[in-house]
């Protein structure tokens, strides 16, 4: 089996240059490439357009991007948590393209299948249709919407092995089988690096053939933003 | 007297039927949750990827790695399910998902809503709001009648940016359960307790229509 | 959780009626609904259009209902094993269209989710693309597809629960849940029917959403169609 | 003296690098296995929903929940994983299957190839074919030069039904190997051993591209 390991975050993302476009998986702070986004911030690229359902808190995600000013546009469905955004956004430093949580998911999974377009009811009659080509079907109107890819896509697993086969765990999951395959290079950081043969083949999410580089993630701090408990 | 947040979750509760998958927006939608009754079987989805939300965890079983779409930390129950954000809005956009309530700032008499954007504001996102309205059969409007500054929210036409045209099938506020009916106009089914007709007019600025006798909210 | 169990197969089908359009799992003869197709031959429902990859073999899957004649019209990308097949189709007894597997896996899938149309370049350039709309992007030509759908769709799993969640199994995965949420009612057959919460949540391939009706299956022939094996 | 099956198969071998995912269509193709190198690492992928395809099983292993695309029972391998048809067609269409190795009844200059129908004969199906060919950017075509009764399948055109426009990169047959050209024709890049320019010459009907001294294969 292919082999896909590199040692860790840094020499997997040394070759993301400026200006390039990036998919990051997470759900607000569940399942982001924690040790990714830290080899970016020390690899000090900038102009990078980051496609990812939000951006991070302030001090967390792709936050911390943003407070270095690497990121020129980002690509989201939304984007509510961050202080820093809205003055980057608002002093013009910062683009912003927002998009309907379910057309980002599916533009980005047909990005990563091979459909440059397809047709959905999401937006029909609101500013996201606003230059797009509508279309009636049985009756109800739907927007036709284009792909989603990336020059590079982060991800992170809960487990993977070293063909690059990945198992997300819980709602960690959320973006990032599809920018697995919608990114040229796609970079996996894992909990969990196992030798191929370890996960059972019926049990993985994300087939190794979209996955170029896998390492094993260290220090994850899965930061929780709304910690809701029951007595 | 009008109802308060839980008294509209409270009534919302009475919509449901057994067997229905349900989205529950955030805000007073999350609240309906807990006045669904036990013999009713219901199964919530959560649009970042979970079937089945459970309560809230107890503080040692807080998992990072399991939240609903409001970021809050959850459980599952038997029989939950897990899935991408590609599976989960194919779900919504499908029309597998039965019901769907959600906060609105405007509603108007054709079913059209605005609930994401308010030019001026800091823009925040629609998330998966433009994508529920587009794709659910059943949608339930949780808001208040009016807004803060005392304008109604139910209006003839939507004034904020559109989330949705022609989705909306019944509003619940804080005075009224009304229906938006096919022809246009909003259709008064009940009065909130000890909140008169006369007042529910006064707060609506869209067509109201008032069809014989208007029966008062039973509340549990 | 809902309780989506039926007794069996009789009772699963038994309100299918002539000129249904159903959806049939399966590749070959891997993870077909052989418990479902019995009780359909039993049934006895004419005029059937089955949307299905393959169109079974002489005296099993789907032959078994081409021989009682209760399909009028097959949706398939192969139909290659079956001279039953060929005679009916050569005597103009039963249409079939052939469709791109790919294209047919995305169609289904389509109809799933909600999306009515989409473009994929197979069969650019081909008899598929006679009457359909074509168009470029990004200098490649692509067809339009349109979303499949049916009335009842037929599954076979390997374990499912009483909430109709299901895990499929090595290759008998296939068309199966794709075809699960194409389907107005889809009715599951499962080797091995357990209680909700059986199942690990991370390994459901089919979310029981999708499921209106599961019931354990029986006597299951798993029949091998080029059975190759190696000394 | 030209190649059988088994030479066209070990020279299509001689086309694999180390690090590709493959698809092998029925026919040669699959024989293609069996002469790739141990040294080069690579995963077969199998339309119906396997990556890494691993030899026939012993007798007490065959499971009929794993078979390949011609139905064959199969075996996995250490890092193999399953699918469903649509996210195997995902993979193809999206591109990320690096080579592809499919039969053809006829072959055009341009690239163009028929593999799917004949005309007044019972028509089975294209099957994954036409997905195939419409997406893969590395199509390799392994096939006799002439049909049963003589007919150069290498034409300027096709006759048959087409499969696929412009998407056939190379060609290897009994005979040679070769390579189409962004400009149209089939550019000679080697002779099966023992066959010569000639031979090659008179059994291609399209425009055959001749530069140079053509090399023997080497086969082992």
């Amino acid at each position: 089996m292919i082999n896909k390991v590199v040692a860790n975050a840094e020499v997997a993302v040394q070759d993301i240059t400026d200006n390039c476009t990036l998919m990051l998986g997470g759900f607000g702070l569940s399942g982001i490439p924690e040790n990714s986004i830290a080899a970016l911030l020390k690899l000090g690229v900038k102009g990078l357009t980051c496609i990812s359902n939000n951006a991070g808190v302030d001090d967390f995600g792709i936050g911390l991007m943003l407070k270095t000013k690497q990121v020129k546009k980002m690509i989201s469905s939304y984007v509510g948590e961050n202080a820093e955004f809205e003055r980057q956004l608002l002093s013009g430093e910062l683009a912003v393209d927002l998009i309907p949580q379910g057309s980002l998911a599916e533009r980005i999974r047909a990005g990563g299948a091979g459909i440059p377009g397809f047709f959905t009811p999401a937006g029909v009659g609101t500013e996201v249709a606003e230059g797009k080509e509508t279309r009636e079907f049985n009756g109800k109107m739907y927007l036709l919407e284009s792909w989603l890819r990336a020059d590079f896509s982060l991800v992170k697993a809960w487990k993977g092995d070293t063909a690059g086969n990945l198992i997300f765990k819980g709602t960690a999951r959320n973006f990032n089988p599809m920018m697995a395959a919608a990114g040229v290079v796609t970079i996996a950081e894992v909990e969990e690096l196992v030798p191929a043969g370890a996960l059972d083949p019926n049990h993985i999410h994300t087939p190794g053939i979209y996955v170029q580089r896998i390492f094993q993630g260290v220090n994850y701090e899965k930061r929780i933003e709304q910690r809701t408990v029951s007595s | 007297m009008s109802l308060d947040k839980i008294g509209i979750a409270k009534r919302i509760a009475q919509e449901i039927r057994t067997g229905w998958y349900i989205n529950l927006g955030i805000g007073i939608p999350t609240l309906v949750a807990n006045y669904i009754p036990d013999d009713i079987d219901v199964v919530l989805q959560s649009e970042n990827g979970l079937l089945g939300i459970g309560p809230f965890p107890k503080e040692e079983h807080v998992d990072p790695d399991l939240i609903n779409a409001g970021k809050q930390t959850v459980t599952m129950l038997d029989g939950s399910s897990l899935f991408s954000s590609a599976e989960s809005f194919g779900m919504i956009r499908g029309g597998h998902v039965d019901l769907t309530i959600l906060g609105a700032m405007e509603v108007s008499e054709q079913g059209d809503i605005a609930n994401w954007k308010i030019p001026g504001k800091m823009v925040k996102g629609m998330g998966g709001a433009m994508d529920l309205v587009a794709s659910a059969d059943n949608i339930i409007v949780a808001m208040q009648h009016v807004s803060r500054s005392g304008d109604s929210k139910l209006l003839s036409e939507c004034t904020l940016p559109i989330t949705g045209l022609n989705c909306v099938k019944k509003v619940v506020t804080n005075l009224a359960v009304l229906e938006i009916v096919p022809a246009g106009g909003f259709k008064l089914l009940e009065t909130a307790p000890g909140v008169s007709v006369a007042d529910i007019q006064a707060a609506t600025a869209g067509k109201l229509i008032i069809e014989g006798e208007i029966p008062e909210m039973q509340l549990t």
